[in-house]
């Protein structure tokens, strides 16, 4: 499975920006057979970075143990209407991805 | 309600253990919703709701299922129904099949060649049946019972709800004819009572957590007669 | 409502190839590392002592290891990472979250556990490192076949 | 529309009054399809099975004890002990795999036991469907009698109950009779975790 879509939302709560943000990736674990009793070989994002306004604020490295479809949460520090997040993802086949959203 | 009839019965076995089991489970159950990548389904069967397709090169744009064409709001919590141009009652993916080949000149082969997809692909009718469930979110469930033809449909899965079949002898009522009743912690609503199966079925389609997997309630119910031990329901 | 939906759509998946791979660093020998002790050696880190102020929010019963919810936080003041080690899966470290000037030092994420075992969770502040731990324990689900 | 599935396949069917176990059977046979091991014939209702359906799983006292005379002549017992290996039952008595359309056709079954009832206290994540069977063997000895009702419960829970919801687990070829010997152990034998 290719990179399907992704999707963020980003609210506002008190002193910090709620964020969360959705990814279509198999997060195969290479130890997974498929119907035919083949091993489905490894296929997983290693790497995530969160931007606010165009600075890095969060490195994130992960695992094959990360769920598929992985969905993830993080918070900003304050954050107000108008602040862009950038959320991209980088996985062991060179695969990227990334989605923008703007506090609202 | 679920919560307590849960714990009710895990507690006859071992007692307030089974309340803290219980409570866990729900817990669980709730942080895996909130974390739910449904959303991300949806977005794609909107894509194909609009996408033009088949010989026509049409979208299903115009299909009406139910409330009208184009309608999507409520369409789904008021199937399955009676519909006059086919002249007999349908379920969501028998129309859209209907749509497909009426507005898009697609035949049943090429349309149906895939009706349940996988975790790396979820089928077209899966992607689109979470985004037009999705548009009666808060709507009662009240498929079609007025017409003679809906009625005659209830009847008959009335009867194949209670109707003992397949290597195993069961039922739909073997695991949802009791209140109360778990398959390992999973506890089985009672179907043929409408206050029972209401809120279940509002849930579908469902990403399911065990294997990841975006699935419609033909799915749903083509697995139980799997674990039935009967035979499929579609050809594949 | 519609705006924000229109706005989400705009920004599905733009494929990039901006230079992510040449800065993106991931550690395969921790990575790689097949017990929680290796693992917390690759990443250089020595003695962690126990932290009430770092929190591990989970179910204490999962119904099933594919999916298994985890948010964690921490109060501790300086915290510049968490890490996360599932001690019974064949690969023990999951996740690395750096933070930079910013971002809480909090995160929610699932995970596929093998068995039932703890989740390790590390935080590093002003240079040291802290840790909590919670068992995790994986049911059977549904009918099983 | 055969291709879609079932739901579409009871709303198929012109209107009529009151579906009788022969309609639906009628209805199953034209939209149901042979896949894997689970052939046509599985979809034909036998005569206990009708009649359990026509009776909403009640039937006359004196058809219920015909049926059950029936089954009861279904069950081989194997010579000598009846008491198998309790480890191997556990494993056994988890397992819900075996029979179904996409199980490799002699792939060793289980029993699916925990899917309906608890049985060692170890298993947190055990049905309630059946009754719990936790310390059965506690009250009942190891006795040759009480082996042999189990194993013959185990082989066709229909011959001591006409519509009892559990599968006949010997008679319809899931288990085999070692398998169902490592059953008795598992709720017999003293070392089991059942009777802990």
């Amino acid at each position: 499975m290719a990179a399907g879509p992704m999707k963020m939302r980003a609210s506002l709560g008190t002193g910090f920006t709620d964020v969360r943000v959705l990814m279509t990736h198999p997060m195969e674990t290479g130890l997974r057979k498929d119907a035919d009793g083949k091993v489905v070989p490894q296929h997983f994002i290693q790497n995530l970075t969160v931007k606010l306004n165009g600075k890095t604020v969060l490195d994130a490295q992960i695992s094959q143990a990360v769920s598929r479809n992985p969905v993830f949460s993080f918070r900003l520090k304050g954050g107000a209407k108008g602040d862009k997040i950038e959320v991209s993802w980088l996985d062991n086949h060179g695969e990227s991805a990334a989605i923008e959203t703007v506090v609202a | 309600m679920k919560a307590l009839a849960f714990g009710a019965a895990l507690a006859l076995s071992c007692a307030a253990y089974g309340q803290d089991v219980a409570k866990e489970i729900q817990r669980y159950r709730q942080m895996v919703a909130e974390g739910s990548p449904a959303e991300l389904f949806e977005l794609e069967g909107e894509e194909l709701w609009k996408k033009p397709q088949g010989p026509k090169n049409v979208s299903l744009q115009r299909c009406d299922l139910g409330e009208g064409p184009g309608v999507l709001k409520a369409a789904y919590a008021h199937l399955p129904r009676y519909f006059k141009d086919a002249d007999r009652v349908m379920d969501l993916e028998s129309r859209l099949l209907h749509c497909m080949s009426t507005l898009q000149g697609r035949s049943r082969e090429e349309a149906t060649a895939r009706v349940f997809g996988s975790a790396d692909r979820p089928s077209e009718f899966e992607l689109l049946s979470i985004y037009i469930a999705g548009q009666s979110r808060g709507v009662k469930i009240e498929p079609g019972l007025s017409q003679p033809k809906e009625k005659a449909s209830y009847e008959l899965g009335r009867a194949l709800y209670f109707h003992r079949v397949g290597a195993w002898d069961f039922s739909c009522a073997s695991c949802h004819g009791d209140e109360g009743k778990r398959i390992r912690m999973q506890e089985l609503p009672v179907l043929y009572k409408p206050e029972a199966a209401r809120p279940v079925i509002a849930t579908w389609p469902a990403y399911r957590v065990s294997t990841s997997q975006l699935v419609t309630l033909q799915w749903r119910m083509n697995d139980c007669y799997r674990q039935m031990r009967t035979g499929p329901g579609n050809k594949r | 409502m519609n705006r924000i939906r229109r706005a989400l759509l705009a920004a599905l998946v733009f494929a990039i190839a901006r230079p992510l791979a040449a800065l993106a660093a991931w550690n395969k020998e921790a990575f790689s590392a097949k017990t929680p002790g290796e693992a917390l050696k690759s990443l250089g880190i020595g003695d962690a002592a126990p932290a009430k102020d770092l929190h591990i929010e989970a179910p204490e019963i999962a119904e099933n290891g594919a999916v298994v919810p985890i948010e964690i936080s921490s109060a501790i003041p300086g915290t510049t990472a968490l890490i996360v080690l599932l001690e019974k899966n064949p690969f023990p470290l999951t996740a690395r979250f750096d933070f930079k000037e910013g971002a809480l030092p909090f995160v929610k994420l699932n995970v596929k556990m093998a068995e039932t075992a703890d989740v390790r969770v590390l935080a590093e502040a002003g240079g040291k490192y802290y840790f909590a731990k919670q068992e995790i324990k994986i049911t059977v689900g549904g009918c099983g076949g | 529309m055969r291709r879609l599935a079932l739901l579409s396949a009871v709303l198929a069917f012109p209107a009529m009054a009151d579906p009788t176990p022969a309609d639906v059977q009628g209805i199953m046979q034209r939209d149901f399809h042979p896949r894997g091991q689970a052939t046509m014939d599985r979809v034909v209702q036998d005569g206990l099975q009708r009649v359990c359906t026509e009776t909403r799983d009640r039937p006359p006292a004196d058809v219920a004890k015909a049926l059950e005379a029936d089954q009861l002549k279904t069950i081989v017992y194997p010579e000598g002990s009846l008491m198998g290996d309790w480890k191997r039952g556990e494993a056994i008595a988890q397992s819900g795999r075996g029979l179904t359309w996409n199980d490799k056709p002699g792939d060793p079954a289980g029993g699916s036991c925990y899917n309906c009832h608890e049985l060692s206290p170890k298993e947190l994540s055990h049905g309630t469907i059946g009754p719990s069977l936790r310390g059965f063997g506690k009250t009942r000895g190891t006795g040759p009698e009480v082996q042999r009702y189990v194993y013959g419960k185990i082989y066709n829970a229909k011959a001591y109950n006409a519509c009892s919801q559990m599968p006949r687990l010997g008679a319809s070829g899931t288990l085999t009779a070692a398998q169902i010997k490592d059953l008795v152990a598992l709720l017999l034998d003293p070392a089991s975790p059942v009777n802990e």
